[in-house]
């Protein structure tokens, strides 16, 4: 039983939101100046699923800032779990899998901070937790579901029934999860903040709208122009967002749509370290990748320029 | 030929759907029967994949690993996002649920969440992703896994996702108005559920496997079919198409 | 109190969803092929916004064949509405609005026929509407939502309240509307049925997923590569729809987004008919444009090819 | 120049709108006030239309007559389908909800649906499109009127929009916890409702209009406000902006 009142206090994050301002003017900062703005205890929604347009950049430029005390959550959990974990900024992780993939076995962080109860995990399915952000960009306390009935997952958060005034119909009310902050990468958006999606758009439109504060990072900032070209493209509307940073590669190496490839070869040295190490795999990444470079450019060239352009290469040829 | 486990079970599996319906297909095993069974008996076969992917048709020789990356979005007819995806098997639009293995009861029911207590576990395991969403929702479900006796035990140590739940109709009592598991397909045969415990029963041995053997790999009572019977080895021609979709062999082992 | 329990009842309408075959195989059939599948009785959903994308070309073929007892439910309900009424069609109309627009002042067919009790009038607000259609669309027989509150809209359809088990908010529950039948325009379509809308998309997604049987008419049939090529814009899945009609000009002479511009000129002039004879102003318009051609292309042939090409240019004028 | 009554309306609203705001317009007088507002005080001004669309730049002479047409969507931002936009003001995105004239009350309820009983009405009028929506969920909202007897009334013969229903804190009781009327605008004056009560204050007057000509013009008794002022007149340049954005005189009059 751990959801807290205030992720589905309706009324009050409704309140926050009205508070801030809606400015059609430009939002364009650094990244760094993006991941100030979120606080220690915050609830962070991460945007993306799994190794697909993951705000890797804002993990990291986050991280750097010693973090403490905030919850992550996400759709499916990608090693950007492990590493709140590992470099104790996350208390709490809210998710419905976490891991990289089948090639990659258990998740041995996850394994050792649960199994240790030295985070708390509160697990959600797929959809539950897909309904549980749609809520709350809905504004509203709760959506009825058929999903999760029945099963013991029920328990975990501290699900309730609603039954239907209609038809009498016993459903799920799955409550709304209204996040402090939503950390997004797309491949396109403006300097007022709308922002364009090339393929899978995830969760990332709800969480944009749940959220209190809204921070992307895109591949490209274009013209207003284009954006007003194709306005029929923009799933994230600027009047949502707080701040936008150009980050190109901002999800490697992880994918983004239509412009870089994954790096499965990159999660498999990553894991060989942990099953090592363990956490200190874990630790070790994070002093090479994460705190050493100074910039994200320099994190980027940890990978290479020709390890870059071959991503983005297998990028368009899987698109096109 | 020789067949690998994972062939065998993209085999028994491909051929448990049909044509012309739609599949809402877990990752692993369940993707790579669904993409069998679209390339040969069933063309008119949907697939619908967790990352929001509908009707894609993969590129021989890049399979996707996960259900969100481009290869398995590769040319695909829709991409609506993970919750709309979801939402259209709630509504009822797809005929076929396909999962993968995991902690099995007698039942149906899975875990893949926790081995040992829930709060502090002995071992954590991932979590629901979308299989308690497919469980749920889709019209029919069909679990594809490895045969083995840590996997089949009498009552999982937590319901993840929910087969017949305590058996009987405690599916719609507890609100699960759609849907139920109908097919098991594993490394040793083809099990169902029987019309009114629900308790899983052997329906089909694959060549060569026997019920003592299944006896061996689960740890509860079987129930077996009056009708048991054997199913026909994998063919050259399904066992090509595997070996021309996954050339390097990542995923058919 | 008007609501049907027919409209919200989740579980028969997901039913007749699931005894529906969903090959991925062609659906292309003619205009007039796609109308039969409407039977008299049947509620029709009508895609589309007042004079934006309607399915005019549907409802055409569906007039001629003298259907009975209809439902007509729409957002903001154009002239087909008032066509529905005077040919005889609809008992009841379903919608938050009906008119033209402000130039052409109140419909006086709506008022004859509301006032003097000839057809049942339901009427939702614009949101309260969509909701009904979104609850379908999701498979849950209703929505929360703070809408329609104390208002006296509330009583028209017979709306109830739902308490929220988390927050004891006390909310509109909205109840959900399957329709029999949904009748859309698109841009582009293939022969499985998959539709891509440029610009607005309105309500069409919705209702295609509410709907236990879909029709569709598009501007265009393109390669089912095309489609792939842009999955993303993708907005109604083919495995929900029934049929597929080629029909250029399939809402004329409403818009159609980037293809045509509407008419006015002929709204004023179907107008001023009816200020003069009132719903004989109708009966003469659906005898001229609705009954007498002998098919789609003679109805388009009344207003003439450069009036048509005109339309064109202007469509394509107001989106670039 | 002389001012007709629509560009007064479209004047006087449109000083009511902030620069750096959010703004949910409906059809007709608001729009006009919106745009001026954009194009003129308030650069930072974000419209959304009913139809969908947010954020666009309508082109002076090809202004829309409804709000789900191309001309409403002339260069928008995005365009997310009519649920989701009022999806969006049910959230909080949006701090001002601007609609135009019906019978009005004391309580600044609105009909748009029926004059005499609801059922079978000796005037059934259009509905309620949006208006019900935009005043139930931004966080506050203007209404844009003619000022005449017949639309001023007691109380109105059926409720489609709610602004105060009974006055005091009745909004809040029937759930609706956001938001509310701050403000009317007239061809005669500008009108608040008072803390308490909410009843109908006069807080200025058009220049060259009453006290008298406001009560012989409504069919209730109207507060006015002890810090009672007049309104500055239509500027050369507010006007110049409203005949170049509609030079056919098409909205203006």
């Amino acid at each position: 039983m751990t959801i807290a009142p205030r992720e589905y206090d309706f009324e009050a994050a409704r309140r926050r939101l009205e508070a801030k301002p809606k400015a059609a003017g430009p939002k364009l900062v650094s990244l760094e100046a993006a991941a100030a703005l979120i606080k220690d205890g915050d609830h962070v929604a991460i945007g993306g699923c799994l190794y697909s347009r993951t705000p890797l950049a804002l993990v990291w430029a986050l991280l750097r800032r010693r973090p403490r005390h905030l919850t992550f959550s996400r759709n499916l959990m990608c090693y950007e779990g492990e590493w709140g974990m590992v470099a104790g900024a996350v208390d709490k992780v809210v998710t419905s899998w976490m891991g990289i993939g089948l090639p990659w076995g258990l998740s041995r962080i996850q394994r050792e901070f649960v199994e240790a109860g030295r985070v708390e995990f509160e697990e959600w399915s797929h959809l539950g937790l897909g309904l549980r952000y749609r809520a709350a960009a809905m504004g509203v306390p709760f959506l009825p579901s058929l999903t999760m009935l029945g099963s013991g997952l029920m328990g975990v958060g501290g699900s309730r029934m609603v039954e239907c005034p209609y038809t009498g119909a016993r459903l799920h009310a799955v409550p709304a999860l209204f996040p402090d902050v939503a950390i997004i990468h797309v491949q396109r958006a403006d300097r007022l903040g709308n922002c364009q999606i090339d393929g899978y758009p995830h969760m990332d439109g709800d969480i944009a709208r749940a959220a209190s504060t809204v921070l992307v990072t895109a591949e490209e900032i274009v013209d207003e122009d284009e954006i007003r070209r194709h306005g029929d493209r923009t799933v994230i509307p600027g009047f949502t967002v707080d701040a936008v940073a150009h980050v190109p590669y901002g999800s490697y190496p992880h994918e983004c749509y239509g412009a870089y490839d994954s790096e499965p070869e990159h999660f498999t040295t990553y894991v060989e370290a942990i099953q090592q190490r363990g956490a200190g795999g874990v630790a070790d990444y994070l002093e090479r990748y994460v705190y050493a470079p100074g910039s994200h450019a320099e994190y980027l060239a940890l990978f290479g320029e020709s390890r870059l352009a071959r991503a983005a290469e297998r990028g368009r040829m899987l698109t096109t | 030929m020789s067949v690998t486990a994972s062939e065998l079970l993209a085999v028994m599996g491909a051929r448990e759907l049909r044509d012309n319906t739609t599949v809402f297909t877990g990752v692993g095993a369940p993707m790579m029967a669904s993409v069998l069974a679209q390339r040969s008996h069933a063309p008119g076969l949907t697939m619908m994949v967790e990352g929001g992917v509908i009707g894609p048709m993969w590129k021989p020789g890049e399979l996707p690993i996960s259900t969100n990356e481009m290869r398995a979005a590769y040319r695909a007819q829709a991409l609506p996002g993970i919750t709309d995806a979801f939402l259209l098997a709630q509504r009822g639009f797809f005929d076929v649920g396909f999962i993968g293995g995991a902690q099995i009861d007698r039942h149906g029911n899975l875990n893949t969440s926790a081995i040992g207590g829930y709060a502090r576990p002995k071992v954590r395991l991932p979590g629901s992703g979308g299989a308690n969403d497919i469980i749920s929702l889709c019209r029919e479900v069909m679990i594809l896994t490895v045969h083995e006796k840590r996997r089949f035990t009498e009552r999982v140590d937590f319901v993840t996702s929910p087969g017949y739940l305590e058996g009987g109709d405690a599916r719609r009592r507890h609100g699960l108005l759609f849907g139920g598991v109908s097919r098991l397909i594993t490394t040793l045969g083809i099990f169902g559920f029987d019309n009114e415990d629900h308790r899983m029963e052997v329906l089909a041995l694959h060549p060569g496997c026997t019920l003592e053997q299944v006896r061996e790999h689960t740890g509860f009572e079987v129930l077996v079919s009056p009708r048991l019977t054997t199913t026909k080895p994998p063919t050259d021609e399904e066992l090509a198409i595997l070996r021309m979709l996954d050339p390097a062999r990542q995923f058919i082992g």
